[in-house]
């Protein structure tokens, strides 16, 4: 108990902290570095929680994917961060003060939670006890929940559609290598023999 | 015969059909020549409209003058979901205003004849107008009567807006957004009638006890868009506006048909559905009557726009109308519906006389003018005989209806007829004052000079119309009669619904 | 033939105003002047079959408004009453029409002035046939119109058009009283019809009106309204100020309707409702009264007039408020039988007059006037006739005079012996007409001297082409002045004398002298002789004074007028009246439309409402634009705080009940 | 799950099949196709017949009773059914105004209607939503296929900005809407409406209303509610015409169908705690949109100003937390959209020799120079506004008898007086092409363009006699909920 | 307060939220950050859901997480892709020049 409870501050205080950070960082590759830092935390929570393979999954897909995208863009985009510096604290008191309510009221509902007596009634996936959690959502991923699944499918097609429609380039200036281009070619095409006569040249 | 055929929707979508036949023509003729174009166009909209006119005497003589109800009643199932149908029909209230549109409509046709700015879209918007008015005075159906009702700001708002004068940009949207107001206060009203009585047949909520208390609302929500369009003061200053910059069988149209609409709503719904409402704001209206009467006569002796003055005078003799209506005595409503229809033809005709001398000098300025006299003595003969009876002379046609509204004003409170007839005095100052200075006196403007009189289609259109003053002004059953079996019963319903009252 | 009596005069003014450049203009003329003559010819047909035959009846022609009870017709009804006034109207129309052959020979409109006569003629007559009260407003009105045309007849002339407006509108401030009293007859007898409202009056005379919170006997309020009617269209007290200013019309139209006719149409009008006054004792009174003071005022205006026309304007008004007081004291026989005689010298002296501004081309002014008698003999002597019958110049005691002798000598008598009686204000009356009938012999003889005597004061070449009217002038004069000479003569006894009882038959009362209040078969009740002398004396005193001034002491007046004391100031000005009412109701008018119109419409009504939501709106609409920054966090902290603050609402607030 | 299982539960998503399997198959075809013109061409006249073939199948399969499938997750009911065949309608008009367009522009990739496809199919899938997570996926699949589509012209600074400010903005709605539904289900135990639906009528606690909250934020961001419409007067007028078309229309449809299902559904029993929530969002839309727009002088960001508004009338409708209001939602929305389809269709005439314009002003004398266009234009603004005798009034009118008959008659006051502020602008566009000289003509319109227009203008008066149909087919799709 | 509740986690959630909120409207430096805030608000959620998901015991809320994961996973890349091209456009990514279009 007392491990789980210090697992569960320490990890909290790391994933709010760094979070905090990554808005407040002033270098941009320093809150990305502090998302993934906040990111391992939950990771972290989940395990306490017991949900190892959403844990695992936040750890490989946010952090080695999404996370080290955010850097890529970061670095790719040649930014000024000097330019990026002021103004940070002029909403700082109003946004500050929607924060704190909009915290303290969700903090007020997150303690004084009650479940809907129906709830335990339809669960819509109760955890099996005999099964691993990655075997349990394995089993109603692809059973009952394969039609989000195969959504989520599209929603990554369109992902990759929209990523590649709106940022690839055919650079005019740039030649691309074409192999079956260069094996194809004629002799017709590459040499032309030419009569020139004299004084004239080639015009 | 006729009451098989379905003559109301005939008189409503022939002059719509009319429209779509000019316009269809225009695609067709597309790049041909212009020319031969408008003249057809005229032409069409021309013969729509006498054939509907025609039709419309038909339907007055077909007319039972002696029944009350509602006669050529048409039901066709339309929104049969929600209880909403084509319902048309006429009574005695409503069948003489369809003849007054269908009458009008030719004499607008006849007097933008030498228009010449965009000539298809013109004459197709007067069509479409005449089919909504004409929707207005025949639905029988709560959610059909608003569709003809509101649907009529459109193309007037494009006549205004198009054909107008200098500042009709402001007029045609002070006229569209302050009638709008007025309407989306009815609609709502309208819909809450339909969900209390279920229905939004008008002859089945003519016989619909609303409770008290909801009268009340109702008849003011009502009240917001026919005051609005009667126009009753103070809500009447978008009319001067709308008038001026109308053109000349625009201004026709808003003071010889528009206008009236307030108080055919009125007749048809405020009185007979709100009773007690009516009787509690009757004193409401006969003070604002009278103030309008007064007021606005006062106001347009200051005018040095001719047609503002007739605009303002066009309030002032609505006034009467809101007068005799609210007296729920047969005199006064008698009188009111003699009034609408009278004023009808004699501002009509105000508006076609002031359109004459614009077409030949394009200015409405009062000062402009003087000693036309000299070079239209035809034109001034016919301009009198209309300031005449805009004034309310006995022999014309004004004179009755002012007459019997204030007798039956007078029954209701003698004060009010005495305002009222305050307003008399005054109606004769401002006219006789604009014919002063616009027809006599020397011409000392030079480019008065080459004034010609009245062309064959000018001297048509007035004729007919000062005929009709005159005849009605000396033989007034041919409407009282038509309208009596309707007003009686009316009048019969509300004092019974008052009397049944509480208290 | 009472239709071609009342419908000739229309179809002539139809004919000749629609169609006059079709037919041409003697043509118009001679139908207008012709169907006119035969009216008159008809109505004296009429005025023997109906008046003397007692043969009273009415012809209902159409309904003109049937609206439940409210049932109005159209009608010719025919009894001593109209008969009177028929034969007033038409003779004196077709005199007028045929003298205006002379008198308009040079005006390139006399087609339109031929059919202005004709129509008013129809008018009046339609106004005095008329068998209810409506159709009465109808003729009423229609007087009214055509007074306005014939009035303005000189479009061109700025003055002439407004005063046909003035008259239009004053007459219509008069007819704002009479349409009310037709309202409340309407509404207390439930009926608008001469004889079924008669009939009813003496029921009602209980019966309590309330108007503007003051409770008023019925019968007196509509006696009240009714009169106010008849002050304007006759030009009384306070509605008087129109007729002056009508001379600016023709002199033709001065003599048929302000003098001879429409004018008159009040005094009918109080005479038609008798019934009615004689219920209304205060109505009565107040009529008294407003006559009395009329006739004193407008003698005394007439005192310092310049104007040929004016002068004669303020004698009929003068004359016009005998006629009223004694119907006011319930004279209506007398008061009937001034209106009688009067029309006749009255339009004598018009046309008269006409004759001499025709002769001296167009002078109006009486300064520029003066011993032109020579010029213009019979004109002279017509209106040498026409002032004694006006002044009333006869021999008491035998009975001899001319016309206007007879008529108000009558209204005087017997207003003495109505004061006699007690009748209120019969003393005062009498007093004031005596007085008045001083006033009148002065001025009218100051006319007459100082038109015809004298020394020229004008241009001489105007002088010198001076001449005589021509006979078709001339010839209405001689026969008007027959009129004046001989009418009173004739039917004093039928109007206020013995046969008075069998000659008004229904239509009114044959007065005290008839029914032997007094007079020579009345025992003890006699008026003094001194009350018959008394007006003949003033009368005489009036002359002589004029004559002083006027011709001995020529030039004197033009002195005391040029001193232009206080007196004579007030008299010329006509007692400031045209000055009050310009200040407070023509510039009141204005200033109140002004006030409406752009303190009220614009400022006000477009201010608060149409322009003034407008600028709220597009002001509330210039601050939602700017409320859309471009700016993303904005967006963000609005979607944010909206969140927020709709969560806090339905927590704490409207959704946590 | 079985093999018949899922044989029915595949029979169920027949219309979202077509459309993901066509999707793939013509994004192979465009990938392998040599010439990129012809293949946009290809796909695009190709996806316009799968969204017919779609269309037809929502319809063949409507079934007579709502049908579940995937263990509940996803319905099929009348609404699902109408909404879905409105869509696909929609999208075949959108593409048909797109194409001419993005090849003047020089935007003709085979990916558009792809990407259109995929939208589609996710805001199919967000009608037939029976679960949040099928919501949330729904919503994401079609916002991020929008998202792409915003900046579709990535040349365009003002479009890349568009797509920038819509996908931030969307991403916190859609973290909203999650943080919302996760509350719900935290609250219910399932993300299942009908399972929501049994917890929220036992009992409902503050975080079930914080929930509820969320979740129509999130929502309300996708129909562009106020105050969550602030993206759309930039969006609007920043993305390329043809897309922005397509915002207008389908999302609104499809959002407002999920929200009516979501609020009537699974918070059925709160409708309290929602209404006073809508009656806020609806009269807040209705005051933005009609003031917003008075001050515009770029057509397309009217539009999306005339798009909050009309917005808060739905809500008006939606307020009235019955199925008179859904259905009246529906009707309103129905017409509402075909009139905006065919005002782009003006919109994107609106092209001079020197290239587009979009200035209000640049209409002027439209009405003289292109009649045909200037009375449609009329006729659809009007229709928008909601003005008789258009059929646009139809809708204005259900919904206002739906919320009156809810009680709600301050709402629809306040409603129509908006309305009559609304109406302003709308005349003020009318004034512009009727009034105003004419400044210069337009270019003839392509065909595709030309035919939407004229026949959605046509369809404002035409569909008058026949409107009782579609009052019909609504009242069925309304039906369908909250029984 | 050594017994970890429901209510911890989602005060965890809460606080995470609520920084990626302030996060959003506080920054005007970098749209990058923006994203970064974003990605913040769904970790919050995940945390709610899956704690709520072992309070329950029940998977859908795991279920659910992992889609928001997937989803997340696509958002950020499309967003960066919408990032990319409008620094193309433009330049730089300052929130504050994000306005070309108001009013």
């Amino acid at each position: 108990m007392m491990l789980q409870a210090a697992a569960f501050y320490i990890l909290s205080a790391v994933a709010v902290l760094s979070a905090f950070m990554v808005v407040a960082a002033k270098n941009p590759v320093r809150a990305v570095l502090f998302l993934i830092l906040a990111f391992f935390s939950v990771a972290g929570i989940f395990v306490i929680l017991g949900a190892e393979f959403l844990a695992m999954i936040l750890v490989i897909v946010y952090v080695g994917a999404v996370a080290v995208l955010f850097l890529f863009v970061v670095m790719m985009l040649d930014i000024d961060f000097a330019e990026l510096k002021q103004g940070f604290l002029s909403y700082l008191p109003l946004g500050g003060l929607v924060a704190l309510a909009l915290a303290a009221m969700l903090a007020l509902v997150g303690f004084t939670w009650t479940m809907s007596d129906t709830a335990s009634g339809h669960l819509q996936a109760p955890m099996p006890a005999d099964m691993t959690n990655v075997e349990a959502l394995g089993a109603v991923l692809y059973d009952q929940y394969v039609l989000y699944f195969q959504l989520a499918g599209l929603i990554l097609l369109v992902a990759m559609i929209g990523a590649i429609t709106l940022t690839l380039r055919h650079r005019p200036g740039v030649r691309r290598q074409d192999v079956g281009k260069q094996v194809g070619r004629k002799r017709a095409e590459a040499v032309e023999l030419v009569d020139v006569k004299r004084g004239e040249g080639i015009g | 015969m006729l009451g098989q055929l379905p003559i109301l929707s005939a008189l409503v979508w022939l002059p719509a059909l009319g429209a779509v036949a000019i316009l269809v023509l225009r695609a067709l003729m597309r790049g041909e020549d212009q020319a031969a174009l408008e003249r057809n166009a005229r032409g069409v909209a021309l013969f729509v409209t006498l054939f509907v006119f025609a039709l419309s005497i038909l339907l007055v003589i077909e007319f039972d003058a002696s029944q009350a109800g509602f006669q050529f009643v048409e039901t066709i199932p339309w929104l049969a979901e929600l209880g909403i149908g084509y319902r048309m029909g006429v009574d005695g209230l409503s069948v003489l205003f369809v003849l007054l549109t269908a009458f009008l409509m030719p004499i607008c046709i006849l007097a933008s004849w030498k228009l010449e700015k965009r000539v298809v879209d013109y004459m197709a918007a007067f069509l479409i107008l005449e089919t909504l008015v004409i929707g207005i005075f025949c639905a029988l159906d709560l959610v059909l009567f608003y569709i003809f009702f509101e649907g009529s700001l459109i193309p007037m708002f494009l006549i205004i807006g198009v054909w107008g004068g200098a500042n009709r940009i402001y007029a045609a949207f002070k006229f569209f957004l302050y009638t709008f107001v007025g309407s989306v206060l009815m609609l709502v009203a309208m819909i809450w009638m339909y969900l209390d009585a279920g229905t939004t047949d008008i002859s089945v909520l003519l016989t619909h006890e609303f409770a008290r208390d909801a009268q009340t609302w109702l008849w003011l929500a009502f009240f917001a868009s026919f005051a609005v369009k009667m126009p009753m003061w103070p809500v009447h200053t978008w009319l001067p506006d709308a008038h001026v910059e109308a053109p000349t069988a625009g201004s026709v149209i808003l003071a010889g048909i528009l206008l009236k609409l307030g108080g055919y709503g009125f007749l048809r719904f405020s009185l007979p559905m709100f009773p007690d409402a009516s009787a509690f704001f009757a004193p409401m209206v006969m003070v604002l009557s009278v103030i309008a009467i007064v007021y606005t006569s006062l106001v347009a002796f200051r005018q040095t726009d001719i047609k503002k003055l007739i605009a303002y005078s066009s309030v002032a003799h609505m006034g009467f109308v809101t007068m005799g209506l609210f007296t729920m005595n047969e005199v006064g409503v008698q009188g009111a519906i003699f009034q609408m229809l009278s004023h009808g033809v004699i501002s009509g005709a105000l508006f076609l006389c002031v359109g004459v001398i614009y077409d030949r000098f394009h200015t409405r300025e009062i000062g402009f003018y003087g000693g036309l006299v000299h070079r239209m003595p035809v034109y001034a003969a016919f301009f009198a005989l209309f300031a005449m009876a805009n004034v309310g002379l006995p022999g014309t046609s004004g004179f009755v209806g002012e007459i019997m509204t204030m007798v039956g004003a007078f029954e209701y409170d003698p004060r009010v007829a005495a305002g009222a007839a305050l307003g008399v005095i005054f109606s004769a100052v401002y006219m006789l004052t604009l014919y002063k200075k616009v027809v006599f006196g020397e011409l000392t403007n030079p480019r008065l000079e080459t004034a010609t009189d009245l062309n064959v289609r000018e001297w048509i259109n007035l004729g007919v119309l000062g005929f009709i003053a005159i005849y009605l002004g000396f033989f007034t059953t041919p409407i009282t009669a038509t309208t009596a079996a309707s007003v009686e019963a009316l009048i019969t319903q509300y004092q019974a619904a008052l009397a049944a009252a509480p208290n | 033939m009472a239709y071609i009596v009342v419908f000739g005069p229309l179809l002539a003014a139809i004919v000749a105003g629609l169609f006059h450049r079709q037919i041409g203009v003697k043509a118009s003329m001679l139908i207008t002047t012709g169907l006119t003559i035969l009216a008159a010819l008809g109505s004296a047909w009429l005025f023997f079959d109906v008046a003397v035959g007692g043969n009273a009846r009415t012809y209902q022609l159409a309904t003109w408004m049937a609206v439940g009870s409210f049932d109005v017709s159209w009608a010719i009804k025919l009894d001593t009453l109209s008969a009177v006034m028929l034969v007033v109207i038409t003779s004196v129309s077709s005199l007028v029409h045929v003298y205006s052959w002379g008198y308009m020979a040079e005006d390139p409109h006399r087609p339109r002035f031929f059919a202005y006569l004709s129509l008013f003629t129809f008018a009046m007559l339609s106004l005095v046939t008329a068998d209810n009260f409506l159709q009465m407003f109808f003729g009423w009105e229609g007087v009214g119109l055509a007074s306005y045309l014939l009035i303005g007849f000189w479009y061109k002339k700025e003055s002439a058009n407004s005063a046909a407006i003035k008259a239009f509108v004053t007459n219509r401030v008069g007819d704002f009283g009479l349409a009310l009293g037709v309202m409340a007859i309407f509404f207390v007898f439930g009926t608008v019809s001469f004889d079924e409202v008669f009939a009813a009056a003496p029921g009602q005379a209980d019966t309590i009106l309330t108007f503007f919170g003051i409770e008023f006997a019925a019968l007196e309020l509509i006696a009240l309204l009714l009169f106010i009617g008849a002050m304007g269209k006759s030009a009384q007290f306070f509605l008087h100020v129109w007729l002056p200013d009508a001379m600016e019309g023709p002199t033709p139209v001065s003599a048929l309707i302000h003098a001879a006719t429409m004018v008159t149409a009040g005094v009918f009008l109080v005479c038609r409702a008798y019934p009615i006054y004689e219920m209304a004792e205060l109505t009565s009174a107040f009529i008294t009264v407003i006559g009395l003071t009329t006739a004193l005022f407008a003698a005394t205006v007439g005192l310092a007039q310049n104007d040929i026309k004016r002068v004669i304007a303020y004698s009929t008004c003068s004359q016009l408020g005998y006629m009223f007081f004694a119907a006011g004291l319930g004279l209506y026989s007398a008061a009937m039988f001034h209106l009688f005689t009067h029309a006749f010298f009255k339009a004598l002296l018009f046309l008269g007059a006409g004759s001499v501004i025709h002769g001296l081309h167009h002078e109006q002014d009486m300064r520029h006037m003066g011993g032109v008698w020579k010029k213009l003999p019979l004109t002279w002597g017509m209106m040498l006739i026409g002032t004694l019958a006006l002044t009333g110049v006869g021999l008491p005691l035998i009975n001899l005079g001319l016309a206007g002798f007879y008529s108000k000598d009558m209204i005087l008598e017997e207003a003495f012996m109505a004061g006699a009686e007690g009748i209120p204000f019969g003393f005062l009356a009498f007093i004031v007409g005596i007085i008045a009938a001083g006033l009148t012999s002065f001025y009218s003889w100051r006319l007459i001297f100082f038109t015809f005597h004298g020394t020229y004061r004008g241009d001489q070449k105007t002088f010198d082409h001076a001449h005589e009217s021509p006979w078709v002038m001339m010839i209405p004069l001689f026969l008007l002045a027959i009129g004046a000479v001989f009418a009173g003569m004739v039917f004093r006894s039928d109007f206020v004398g013995s046969g008075a009882l069998t000659f008004w038959g229904e239509s009114l009362p044959a007065g005290p002298y008839a029914e032997g209040n007094y007079g020579p078969g009345a025992e003890g009740h006699h008026p003094p002789t001194w009350v018959l002398f008394a007006p003949v004396g003033v009368t005489a005193i009036g002359f002589v004074l004029a004559y002083w001034f006027y011709v001995v002491k020529e030039g004197l007046p033009a002195r005391i007028a040029a001193q232009n004391g206080p007196l004579h100031r007030f008299l010329s000005n006509k007692w400031y009246f045209d000055e009050i009412y310009d200040f407070v109701f023509v510039r009141g008018t204005r200033a109140l439309g002004d006030l409406f119109w752009k303190g009220g419409d614009q400022k006000i009504i477009d201010g608060l409402g149409p322009n003034g939501v407008a600028a709220t709106v597009m002001g509330g609409a210039r601050r939602i634009a700017k409320m859309q920054t471009g700016y993303l966090y904005h967006y963000a902290f609005v979607m944010l705080i909206g969140v927020l603050l709709l969560t806090i609402w339905l927590i704490a607030g409207v959704g946590g009940q | 799950m079985t093999a018949s299982m899922l044989l029915n539960d595949l029979g169920l998503i027949a219309p979202e099949l077509i459309l993901a399997g066509g999707a793939m198959a013509l994004l192979m075809v465009g990938v392998f196709s040599k010439v990129d013109l012809q293949a946009a061409r290809l796909v695009n006249t190709a996806t316009m017949a799968l969204f017919a073939l779609a269309a037809a199948a929502a319809i063949w399969i409507a079934p007579d009773a709502p049908q579940t499938g995937f263990g509940g997750a996803f319905v099929l009911d009348a609404l699902a059914v109408y909404a879905k065949a409105v869509i696909y309608v929609v999208g075949i008009a959108v593409l048909m105004l797109a194409s001419k367009f993005l090849e003047r522009e020089r935007l003709a990739k085979f990916e558009y209607p792809v990407l259109v496809t995929l939208a589609v199919l996710g805001l199919s899938v967000m009608v037939s939503a029976n679960d949040l997570i099928g919501l949330y996926l729904g919503l994401e699949l079609s916002s991020l296929s929008l998202y792409i589509l915003a900046a579709f012209n990535r040349d365009s600074l003002r479009a890349s900005e568009a797509g920038l400010k819509y996908f931030v903005l969307g991403a916190l709605s859609s973290g909203l809407l999650l943080y919302g539904s996760s509350l719900v289900y935290g609250f219910a135990g399932s993300t299942n409406f009908d399972a929501i639906a049994t917890a929220a009528a036992a009992d409902a606690n503050v975080g079930l209303i914080f929930g509820l909250v969320f979740v129509i934020s999130g929502l309300a961001f996708k129909i562009s509610a106020a105050p969550f419409h602030m993206w759309t007067p930039d969006v609007y007028e920043g993305a390329p015409t043809p897309v922005v078309a397509f915002f207008a229309t389908a999302p609104k449809l499809a959002a407002m169908a999920l929200l009516a299902r979501v609020l009537m559904e699974p918070f059925g029993p709160m409708v309290d705690e929602w209404r006073q929530v809508v009656m806020v969002l609806a009269v807040l839309s209705m005051g933005i949109g009609a003031f917003g727009a008075l001050m515009q002088t770029n057509i397309k960001r009217l539009m999306g100003y005339s798009s909050i508004g009309n917005i808060g009338y739905m809500l008006v409708g939606l307020a009235a937390g019955t199925q008179a209001g859904v259905w009246a939602v529906l009707l309103y929305m129905t017409l509402y959209v075909f009139a905006v389809v065919g005002a782009f269709g003006v919109i994107l005439s609106m092209r001079r020799s020197e290239g587009m314009v979009e200035r209000i002003e640049d209409l002027s004398g439209l009405a003289k120079t292109r009649p045909g266009l200037g009375y449609a234009m009329t006729g659809l603004l009007f229709s928008i506004g909601g003005m008789p005798p258009l059929v646009g009034f139809f809708g204005k009118l259900a919904v206002f008898v739906a919320a009156v008959q809810a009680g709600l008659v301050p709402l629809v006051i306040i409603a129509a007086l908006f309305s009559a502020v609304s109406m302003a602008y709308y005349i003020k566009i009318v004034r512009v092409m009727w009034f105003d000289e004419p400044k210069g003509e337009f270019l003839p319109a392509p065909a595709g363009v030309m035919a939407v227009t004229r026949i959605a203008g046509i369809a404002t008066l035409a569909l008058l006699p026949v409107v009782g149909f579609l009052f019909a087919r609504v009242i069925q799709a309304g039906g369908a909920l909250g029984g | 307060m050594l017994e970890i509740g429901l209510g911890h986690y989602l005060t965890l959630g809460a606080i995470l939220f609520t920084i990626g909120v302030f996060g959003i409207f506080v920054n005007r430096k970098n749209v990058i950050i923006l994203l970064m805030s974003i990605e913040l608000i769904l970790l919050a959620v995940n945390v709610n859901l899956v704690a709520f998901s072992a309070s329950l015991g029940d998977l859908g809320g795991q279920v659910f997480a992992m889609f928001i994961l997937t989803v997340a996973a696509a958002e950020a890349a499309v967003g960066l892709a919408i990032l990319v091209v409008f620094f193309r456009n433009r330049g730089d990514i300052a929130v504050e020049g994000v306005n070309m279009m108001k009013g």
